[in-house]
């Protein structure tokens, strides 16, 4: 039952996927049935998986498939059904049902919609491939497959350039992260000789040292893979990009499901990170660090990073991006401090509203064909009460405020923090901050004042096609934090990582979570209730041009890439025409003719010269052999 | 001591006809040419005589003398030809073509010399070059190269007629 | 008879049909042309599938005919694991070739009778198991393709790079032939065929210092018509000049010959110079990954990125063929198979664009997603699994490759994640976006997309069988796993043990312990773990 | 006393004098006789040969070398004759029409 | 006096001497019939030889003629290319304006001379033979009088075939002045006696040199080949087809005779100086070949390049290594037959033997271009045309006896292959794909026995290219006189 249930789940969206690729593709109407019938069905599949199992707490793999076996390496297709995958599966499907049918409404007027769809169902499947994968190669599997749909999603609309540039930008740099996956992936096989989850940390529990001097390098390199498809610093420079996509992709993909596979992926290989560190005896310098700080400070870096950057963008896709990035880092920092409960609930917390305010934008959006700029919208909230509503919604499920779920999952994050690490605390507080600021000004200047634009002006609520989905969220958004309550997801982790029941601690935290949002909102309030353009413009100078610009780091990849594999492929390219195609082949060609030519030299015409060169050969013969 | 004697004579006056062919400082004329090389084949003949080769010293006079010099000094008076042109001659050319000659013969020299082969050769000669044996041989154990000879001949006059005939325009 | 022989003969006896067919009847000779190889392909289908991995070791469907005895020389067929992908993947490619093949229009007879001799000969070439065919059948199929390249090629340049080609090849093919030769002599079974100088040397192993001799004539032989680093000039340029047709059948199929005599003769039966030479291949294929990937990353011509990266996909192959282990080879031939299609794919591909839109500066195109969908995607396919996509038979090949070679070079398969990875992703993707993607490029305006499932077949048979293989890659794997496990096997029975010492004593300072105990990746050594700092050779 | 040896000197030295002729003088008529020349050493090597090992064979050899030799005389004679009529010339040097 | 051994020479000879009569008889527009009879005689007459059995060794006059199977192989191969020039002369008769017939006669007199070199088991009939051949020669080269090249080519080759003649015949001297003896036998028995100590004087070994150096100029084996290219452009076609083929395979029987046969002795230990000059020769005729413009010079230089393949196999010194030469040599003279007729019918067609004026060929005359093209591939020794089975049991050969220098040889032979494939594809080039200058492009006729003769040497090409077993059967048969 589970096996059917689990396969059914997974191959529903990849039918409709290659039905529609095959067939239907002209069909828009058929084709989004197809793709919107198969999530509804996975997510239907899913609730009864749910059902089937909630007297059951620990379902472990359910079925295999062997796909490959050659000597050594054998690789299945497992299934894993445990509250972990059950959360993920849920997520995926329930968010992904909600922001298909958005897309029926945000995307009816496109003419390649059957194509839409069918990428949609392919990036389910992949996602939820990522989320049942029971050993570490399927998972690359999907991960891959995952990039693959993101890319062609954030193409979407290829003939414009900037999208174009967006999709293989962040296909590349997704793929960096992989390069240290797939290493991590074959270092763990070749020692352990297996790619099973549960087989390799069956052998870990048995022998702790199994992996010996590269522990912390075997978790840092599957950490590579988090890191580009979780958007961590220093890889996070393809999400904002990746805004080009339609919206209802920026919700489903960059804001609920793919870029949480990265701290999926941390929660599912825990037990690879918790094993006692030990480092290669060139990295001795690092001894005593574990690679679970490693991950928990590259979460804070990227957190407070992004909610810097987001403060000073004014696309509104992009501020909800760098947001994005930013609650990422939270939760990564959250399993990097042992709290992978509290980063799973923040995943799940995160997906709901993020969505919600995704696809709130995309209203937006929607309503003021296509105008992205915040001070170019205004007065949106009269003439789009449902989006208003919603969007506020996640806003202040966002900002972590009491009764909203993100308050719930926020406090655990920060609980997690202060409990381990005051410095990352401090800065998980002041991204807090941040958080609020950065959320309000938009608000305030997107749905406040007045229309800034012809286009906002006329800007009217969206079809219910749209906002259904809008409510559906938002209702999630505020119950969703009900489910973390009494510890829910610490029963993911069977060792208990999570230390609940310090309740001074929790009361002091939760004080300091709200009062971030004080500290947060007045300063929106007051700099941006109204205001025509931005304050803060002038009021920052350099460093706001710094933020501005995404703090150079792209500007410093590029000028790293063109050091480096620009330069090293100019001077092979160099060698290849100069040296190879040039100087040795033209050079062996040349010498070639030139003897030819030289040899040919000695046919004077003369018939004597023939003859001399006989009698000199005669003669060198002669005393060759006698002598 | 006689027969040294002879053969010192005529194998000096053999090679130095020979070099007059070759090389004459006096004249370039092929008709002088053609002269010391007459000379040099009767000198030759004598040297057969000397090796009891009575009838090839006939022969060597009869058909080299009598019949192909005589062609050459015929083809010089039909084509008219003067003196060798004096041409720059290529100093290269002759002292290349002196080395190389040089060198063969200093070779074939010192192999000869080398050899010893005068071990394996007996002193007194039974066999003389008289007619009769050699047309014995000559048509019991050789006829098929003398058939072919005469073929050769046959080619040759063919040949001759064809190349040397006037175009008839 | 086999029934190899007639899936070798049909497009051979095509070939000589189409002789007597009075060139003004186009479509006859279509008809005939796209028959045989159709045939030819549904017989080496089947063949494939009735293929029976558990039937045991050694060959299948066997024909021996006496050839010139009194030299050795005998017509021998038959099939393995090895061997019976590689038939498929040919008369996949050939089929879908001959149906590309008929946007020729200029003596379009004299085209098919050259394509069909050329299929022919590969198909021969991968079925022989005679020394001497292996060769002969291999440059059968090389003269049509030099003809094909100087008559019916593309650009201005392409009269020398026809006798660069054709200098190459055969100066590759020489080279081999003389280590055949060499290897013919060495044996000493007065035979060239390969199952008796296979038990001869199992009897009576060539001596080191001739296996010596012959490793390297055989490497940098195969490797120049592989295009192994530093000898690959010839290929990029070549392919980009060639007539589609042409360019599918030679980088898809009769590329692999060269790698398929190394799996097939130099390991086996050379085994202690393959021990000794693996490490040269495994910094040579460095060349091809990383560097032919640069090369890649700077062309301005759609073509040349595609042969490039075409070069750099063989890296893997020598990658896993250096790495001597059953993962390494397997997920070596893998490559080839997956290879096959994918180079004929894209070849096909970017042959139809050339064809009708005259340019393939990526300067001067884009757009062409839009206004030609259907190739448009299929190119975007192709691109993709070029970049190693799972889903695709290339991934599982290459992954395997990078797998088994761990252990014996682990440093340098990093290198090749990183070629595989990110450089492939860098210049396929580039070359993608200017292609396809933006605005469509004044060149394109107007061309026709491919219409119509006859139109699109060539492209979609391969793509069928690219991800057939890529999703369900025991297909291939159970079939090829097996013979190279007995072929490994008889690589170690033929090593004497001597030599093997010394060589462990010759390679202690270079990056791996011997080669040969490179299969100690299953479970049962979890103890054994390398270490990675001690991989930095 | 004379010995074998002796005479094969000579012939060699007239071998080789033909041979300096052939690779110096201009005139082909020359240049032909010098040609003889080397013919005539041969002679006189098979002749003395067949003196001093007792057999007639060198002797008949000879006689076939005098018999080709009046026969490659009269063509190559007749082919002079042809070659000056075309271009008025015995001069070797002036045939290097076909070279390179 | 067993001269019925040796009926196909007499005929052949007698033929000749028949021409000369009947075309006394014969008005002028018919000479050309006489060619043809001729060359049906000649075809007749190689079916004829496959009659010929030949069991034990048979010898004549003496034992200085011989009759083995290597002597009949060579007939054979001698009476095809008689048979294929005598059409190609034919086709060639409109350039000759007086003595067709004679042509014709020639022809005849000089195949007779290669059928008895064939047999020559006595330096007195080798040297005469040889001369009979070459003497022949001089005036075939010559017999466009008109024109100053052939006239060049004439006298060029009268002046080096002379010298070479003296130098050939001063080494017989020596050598019998060492041996007493002319026959092979003897030679073989005197300097196989004595435990070897005249083989090792140095006045045998000279003349075994100089002896080597006269048959090698035949051969054009280098240094000895400076006439090749000069003599092959001049000559009429049919004569240069016959020298390339004819006198070649002439010299190389009578090479591996001497070799092999008479002064074994003397010359096994000279592979590695037998293995330099096959280098040599290899590398000069091919790089040399590389800038020429005209094809049958072209073919000269390409000939020097196969004479120096051949001496491959005579390096090798191995019965493995004679067959594999005599297997080279039928597939050689099959080639170059073809590529000579066809050059013939070209010339007459196009006025021109330049490399570039064959452009435009493939639409002019399909058959020829085929034809030609195929030539040049065989040449290059690619499958699956008749070239390559040569060179690979050339290769085969060295490879196996491994004598001194092998492993230079097989690179030269190597590098001399691909630079050959420089030129080769040059003709193919200009063939198929180079534009042809002139616009008018009508097609050329072609007479019925030539095409049909075309038709047969493709055919041939292809054929000995896949189904090698009946020559290299054959090659061995007749490799088996020697013993090594």
């Amino acid at each position: 039952m589970n096996a059917f249930l689990s396969w059914s789940i997974l191959l529903a969206p990849i039918t409709a996927a290659v039905l529609i690729g095959l067939f239907t593709k002209q069909n828009s109407k058929l084709s989004s049935k197809l793709s919107i019938g198969a999530i509804g069905f996975s997510f239907l599949m899913t609730l009864l998986l749910a059902a089937v199992n909630s007297g059951t707490p620990e379902i472990p793999v359910t079925s295999s498939v062997t796909w490959l076996e050659v000597g050594g390496l054998k690789v299945e297709l497992g299934m894993i059904i445990d509250p972990l995958s059950m959360m993920m599966l849920l997520v995926v499907t329930g968010v992904g049902t909600a922001i298909h049918i958005f897309s029926l409404g945000y995307m009816k007027d496109d003419p390649s919609l059957g194509r839409y769809f069918g990428f949609l169902s392919l990036f389910t499947f992949s996602m939820l491939g990522i989320v049942l994968a029971s050993n570490f190669f399927q998972m690359f599997i999907f991960w891959e497959l995952v990039g693959v749909s993101s890319y062609l999603l954030i193409g979407f609309w290829f003939e414009r350039k900037p999208a174009a540039a967006a999709c293989q930008k962040a296909f590349i740099v997704n793929r960096l992260g992989d390069f240290g996956f797939l290493i991590g992936i074959i270092l763990i096989w070749s020692i352990t000789g297996s790619l099973d989850f549960g087989e390799i940390s069956g052998a870990f529990t048995e022998n702790p040292a199994l992996l010996g001097a590269s522990t912390a390098i075997a978790g840092l390199l599957i950490f590579c893979g988090v890191l580009g498809k979780s958007a961590q610093f220093p890889l996070h420079v393809w999400l904002p990009d990746a805004m080009e996509g339609p919206t209802p992709v920026s919700a489903l993909i960059h804001a609920a499901t793919m870029v949480a596979a990265g701290v999926y992926l941390l929660c599912r290989t825990l037990f690879l990170f918790e094993l006692p560190t030990s480092w290669p005896e060139d990295f001795a310098w690092l001894n005593g660090v574990s690679s679970l700080h490693i991950v928990a400070l590259i979460g804070a870096i990227t957190s407070i990073m992004a909610a810097l950057i987001a403060t000073r963008q004014d696309d509104i896709k992009r501020i909800l991006a760098y947001s994005t990035l930013s609650q990422l880092g939270y939760m990564v920092m959250a399993v990097g401090l042992g709290g992978a409960a509290a980063g799973m609930f923040h995943l799940t917390t995160h997906a709901f509203f993020k969505a919600l305010l995704f696809l709130g934008a995309g209203s937006v959006i929607y309503a003021a064909h296509h105008e992205q700029d915040i001070w170019k919208l205004g007065g949106l909230r009269k003439k789009m009460p449902v989006t208003f509503w919603t969007f506020l919604i996640g806003t202040l499920a966002l900002c972590g405020a009491p009764p909203f779920s993100g308050f719930y999952s926020k406090e655990e994050v920060l609980l997690a923090a202060y409990q381990s690490n005051v410095v990352l605390f401090v800065l998980a507080a002041i991204t807090a901050v941040l958080t609020t600021f950065y959320m309000f000004r938009l608000v305030f200047v997107a749905f406040g004042g007045s229309a800034k634009s012809e286009s906002a002006d006329h800007a009217h609520e969206s079809p219910s096609v749209m906002t259904t989905p809008l409510v559906f969220l938002a209702v999630l958004s505020v119950v969703g934090g009900w489910l973390g309550i009494g510890g829910y997801f610490g029963h993911f982790f069977d060792h208990g990582a999570v230390h609940h029941g310090h309740h001074e601690n929790q009361t002091v935290v939760m004080f300091i979570g709200i009062g971030a949002i004080i500290f947060g909102f007045f300063p929106a309030f007051f700099m941006y209730h109204g205001a025509e353009s931005d304050p803060l413009k002038k009021g920052l100078g350099g460093i706001g041009e710094f933020l501005k610009n995404r703090m150079l780091i792209d500007e410093a990849y590029q000028w790293f890439i063109s050091r480096t594999h620009e330069a090293l492929a100019r001077l092979a390219d160099w060698i290849d025409r100069w040296i190879l195609a040039g100087f040795l082949v033209k050079g062996i060609q040349f010498t070639g003719e030139f003897t030819g030519r030289a040899l040919r030299l000695a046919q004077t015409g003369n018939t004597q010269t023939y003859a001399l060169l006989f009698g000199l050969g005669l003669a060198v013969a002669l005393f060759v052999i006698l002598l | 001591m006689i027969e040294t004697l002879f053969f010192i004579t005529f194998a000096l006056l053999t090679l130095i006809c020979a070099l007059l062919v070759v090389a004459n400082p006096f004249s370039r004329n092929p008709v002088t040419s053609a002269m010391f090389l007459v000379l040099t084949i009767i000198s030759m003949a004598g040297l057969f005589v000397l090796l009891n080769a009575f009838f090839l010293a006939a022969v060597q006079v009869v058909v080299y003398a009598g019949a192909v010099i005589v062609l050459f000094l015929f083809v010089i008076m039909l084509l008219d030809i003067e003196e060798e042109e004096r041409r720059k001659l290529k100093q290269f050319s002759v002292y290349s073509g002196i080395l190389v000659a040089g060198v063969v013969a200093v070779i074939a020299i010192t192999a000869i010399l080398s050899s010893g082969i005068g071990a394996y050769a007996s002193a007194s000669p039974v066999i003389q070059g008289n007619p009769a044996p050699l047309g014995k041989i000559l048509f019991r154990d050789y006829l098929l190269p003398f058939e072919i000879l005469s073929i050769l001949l046959l080619v040759a006059m063919v040949g001759a007629i064809l190349l040397s005939k006037k175009d008839l325009k | 008879m086999s029934v190899l022989t007639t899936i070798i003969m049909l497009p051979l006896i095509g070939a000589l049909t189409l002789l007597f067919v009075p060139s003004r009847h186009k479509t006859v000779v279509r008809m005939i042309a796209c028959s045989v190889t159709f045939l030819s392909m549904l017989l080496a289908a089947l063949t494939f599938f009735e293929f029976n991995a558990s039937d045991g070791a050694g060959y299948r469907n066997e024909q021996i005919t006496p050839w010139v005895e009194s030299l050795g020389i005998q017509y021998h067929v038959g099939v393995d694991g090895i061997n019976i992908a590689l038939m498929l993947m040919a008369a996949v490619v050939g089929y879908s070739a001959t149906l590309v093949a008929k946007s020729i229009t200029t003596r379009s007879k004299e085209f098919h009778v050259l394509l069909l001799i050329m299929i022919g000969g590969v198909l021969g070439a991968f079925a022989s198991l005679d020394l001497f065919f292996f060769y002969f059948f291999h440059e059968l199929a090389l003269i049509p393709t030099f003809i094909m390249i100087g008559f019916w090629g593309r650009g201005e340049n392409r009269n020398y790079i026809t006798f660069k080609v054709t200098l190459y090849l055969s100066l590759g093919a020489l080279i081999a032939l003389v280590g055949l030769v060499m290897l013919y002599v060495k044996a000493g079974a007065g035979s060239f065929d390969i199952v008796e100088i296979t038990k001869a040397v199992q009897a009576n192993p060539i001596s080191l210092a001739d296996q010596n001799m012959i490793f390297p004539l055989l490497l940098f032989g195969f490797g120049i018509l592989v295009s192994l680093w530093p000898f690959h000039t010839w290929a990029p340029m070549g392919y980009g000049a060639a007539p589609t047709a042409t360019a599918m059948v030679h980088a898809g199929a009769l590329k692999k010959f060269g790698l398929y005599g190394l799996i097939r003769i130099a390991l086996p039966i050379l085994p202690d110079a393959a021990a000794y030479w693996a490490h040269i291949i495994a910094w040579l294929c460095l060349g091809n990954l990383l560097y032919c990937g640069w090369v890649a990353m700077r062309q301005k011509n759609l073509n040349l990125v595609i042969g490039n990266s075409s070069v750099a996909h063989m890296g893997f192959v020598f990658l896993g063929i250096s790495s001597l282990s059953l993962i390494g080879v397997t997920g070596a031939i893998t490559v080839m198979v997956a290879h096959g299609f994918l180079a004929a794919l894209t070849f096909g591909l970017t042959g139809y664009l050339a064809d009708r839109g005259k340019s393939l500066e990526l300067d001067q195109m884009g757009g062409i997603l839009k206004s030609m969908p259907a190739i448009g995607s299929f190119l975007v396919l192709a691109l993709m699994a070029g970049c190693g996509l799972p889903g695709f038979a290339n991934f599982v090949g290459e992954a395997m490759v990078l797998f088994g070679s761990w252990s014996s070079f682990s440093m340098i398969t990093i290198f090749g994640v990183w070629a595989g990875l990110v450089i492939g992703a860098v210049y396929m993707l580039r070359a993608l976006r200017r292609a396809l993607h933006g605005p469509l490029a004044s060149n394109y305006e107007g061309v026709a997309d491919a219409s119509g499932i006859g139109a699109k077949a060539p492209y979609l048979i391969l793509i069928v069988f690219l991800t057939l293989f890529g999703v369900f890659p025991r297909m291939l794997t159970d079939k090829i796993s097996p013979a190279v496990e007995s072929s490994l096997d008889l690589m170690k029975s033929t090593t004497s043990l001597t030599v093997a010492e010394k060589l462990n004593t010759d390679s202690a300072d270079q990056t791996s312990e011997a080669p040969l105990a490179a299969e100690s990746n299953s479970r049962g050594n979890l103890a054994e773990s390398p270490q990675l700092e001690s991989t930095q050779g | 006393m004379i010995q074998f040896e002796h005479y094969l000197i000579v012939s060699a030295l007239l071998f080789c004098i033909g041979l300096l002729g052939v690779l110096t003088r201009k005139n082909l008529l020359v240049l032909y006789m010098s040609l003889e020349l080397m013919l005539n050493a041969a002679n006189l090597a098979l002749v003395a040969a067949s003196r001093f090992h007792d057999n007639l064979n060198g002797q008949i050899m000879v006689f076939f070398i005098i018999t080709v030799a009046a026969a490659e005389v009269s063509v190559g004679l007749a082919l002079i004759v042809a070659l000056f009529r075309r271009r008025q010339t015995t001069n070797v040097q002036d045939l290097s029409e076909l070279k390179l | 006096m067993n001269t019925s051994l040796m009926f196909l020479e007499i005929l052949v000879a007698l033929a000749g001497l028949g021409i000369l009569v009947g075309d006394l008889w014969t008005p002028d527009k018919h000479k050309k019939k006489l060619g043809y009879g001729a060359a049906a005689f000649l075809g007749i007459l190689f079916l004829i030889s496959f009659q010929v059995q030949v069991g034990n060794v048979k010898y004549a006059f003496g034992g200085m003629y011989i009759l083995d199977s290597l002597a009949i192989f060579f007939k054979r191969v001698f009476l095809l290319a008689g048979g294929v020039v005598m059409l190609m002369a034919v086709e060639f008769t409109p350039k000759i304006k007086r003595g067709v017939s004679e042509f014709y006669a020639l022809l005849l007199f000089a195949l007779a001379g290669m059928m008895i070199a064939a047999s020559a088991y006595d330096f007195s009939l080798l040297f005469v033979t040889l001369e009979l051949i070459t003497i022949t020669f001089y005036i075939l080269a010559s017999y466009l009088r008109s024109e100053t090249a052939s006239l060049e080519a004439g006298v060029k080759y009268l002046i080096l075939g002379a010298l070479s003649s003296a130098v050939l015949v001063f080494g017989i001297a020596l050598l019998f002045g060492s041996t007493s003896a002319l026959s092979f036998l003897e030679i073989t028995e005197t300097l196989g006696q004595s435990s070897g100590s005249l083989a090792s004087n140095p006045l045998a070994i000279a003349g075994a040199v100089l002896v080597f150096a006269g048959l090698a100029f035949k051969l054009a084996i280098f240094p000895f080949q400076f006439w090749a290219p000069d003599v092959y452009q001049g000559a009429p076609s049919p004569v240069t087809a016959f020298l390339a083929v004819g006198s070649k395979a002439a010299g190389m029987v009578l090479v591996l005779r001497v070799l092999f046969q008479a002064l074994p002795s003397i010359t096994l230990n000279w592979s590695a100086f037998l293995a330099t000059l096959a280098i040599f020769t290899i590398l000069y005729g091919n790089l040399a070949a590389i800038p020429q413009k005209n094809l049958k010079r072209m073919l000269g230089y390409s000939s020097i390049a196969q004479a120096g393949y051949l001496m491959m196999g005579i390096v090798a010194m191995s019965s493995a290594g004679a067959s594999a030469i005599l297997f080279y040599l039928v597939g050689y003279a099959v080639t170059v037959l073809s590529a000579f007729l066809t050059l013939t019918l070209c010339v007459n067609a196009i006025g021109s033997s330049e490399i570039k004026s064959l452009s435009g060929l493939m639409d002019r005359s399909p058959l020829l271009a085929s034809t030609m093209i195929l030539a040049m591939v065989s040449l290059a020794g690619i499958p699956p045309l008749v070239g390559f089975f040569g060179k690979f049991m050339l290769i085969q050969s060295v490879v196996e006896s491994a004598p001194a220098g092998w492993g230079c040889l097989v690179v030269a032979a190597i590098i001399g292959v691909v630079a050959s494939l420089y030129y080769y594809l040059g003709v193919v080039r200009a063939i198929i794909w180079d534009k042809s200058p002139n616009t008018e492009l009508e097609k050329i006729q072609i007479s019925t026995p030539s095409q049909a003769l075309l038709y047969a040497g493709i055919f041939m090409m292809i054929y000995l290219g896949f189904f090698q077993n009946q020559v290299v059967e054959a090659a061995q048969n007749a490799a088996s006189v020697f013993n090594f």
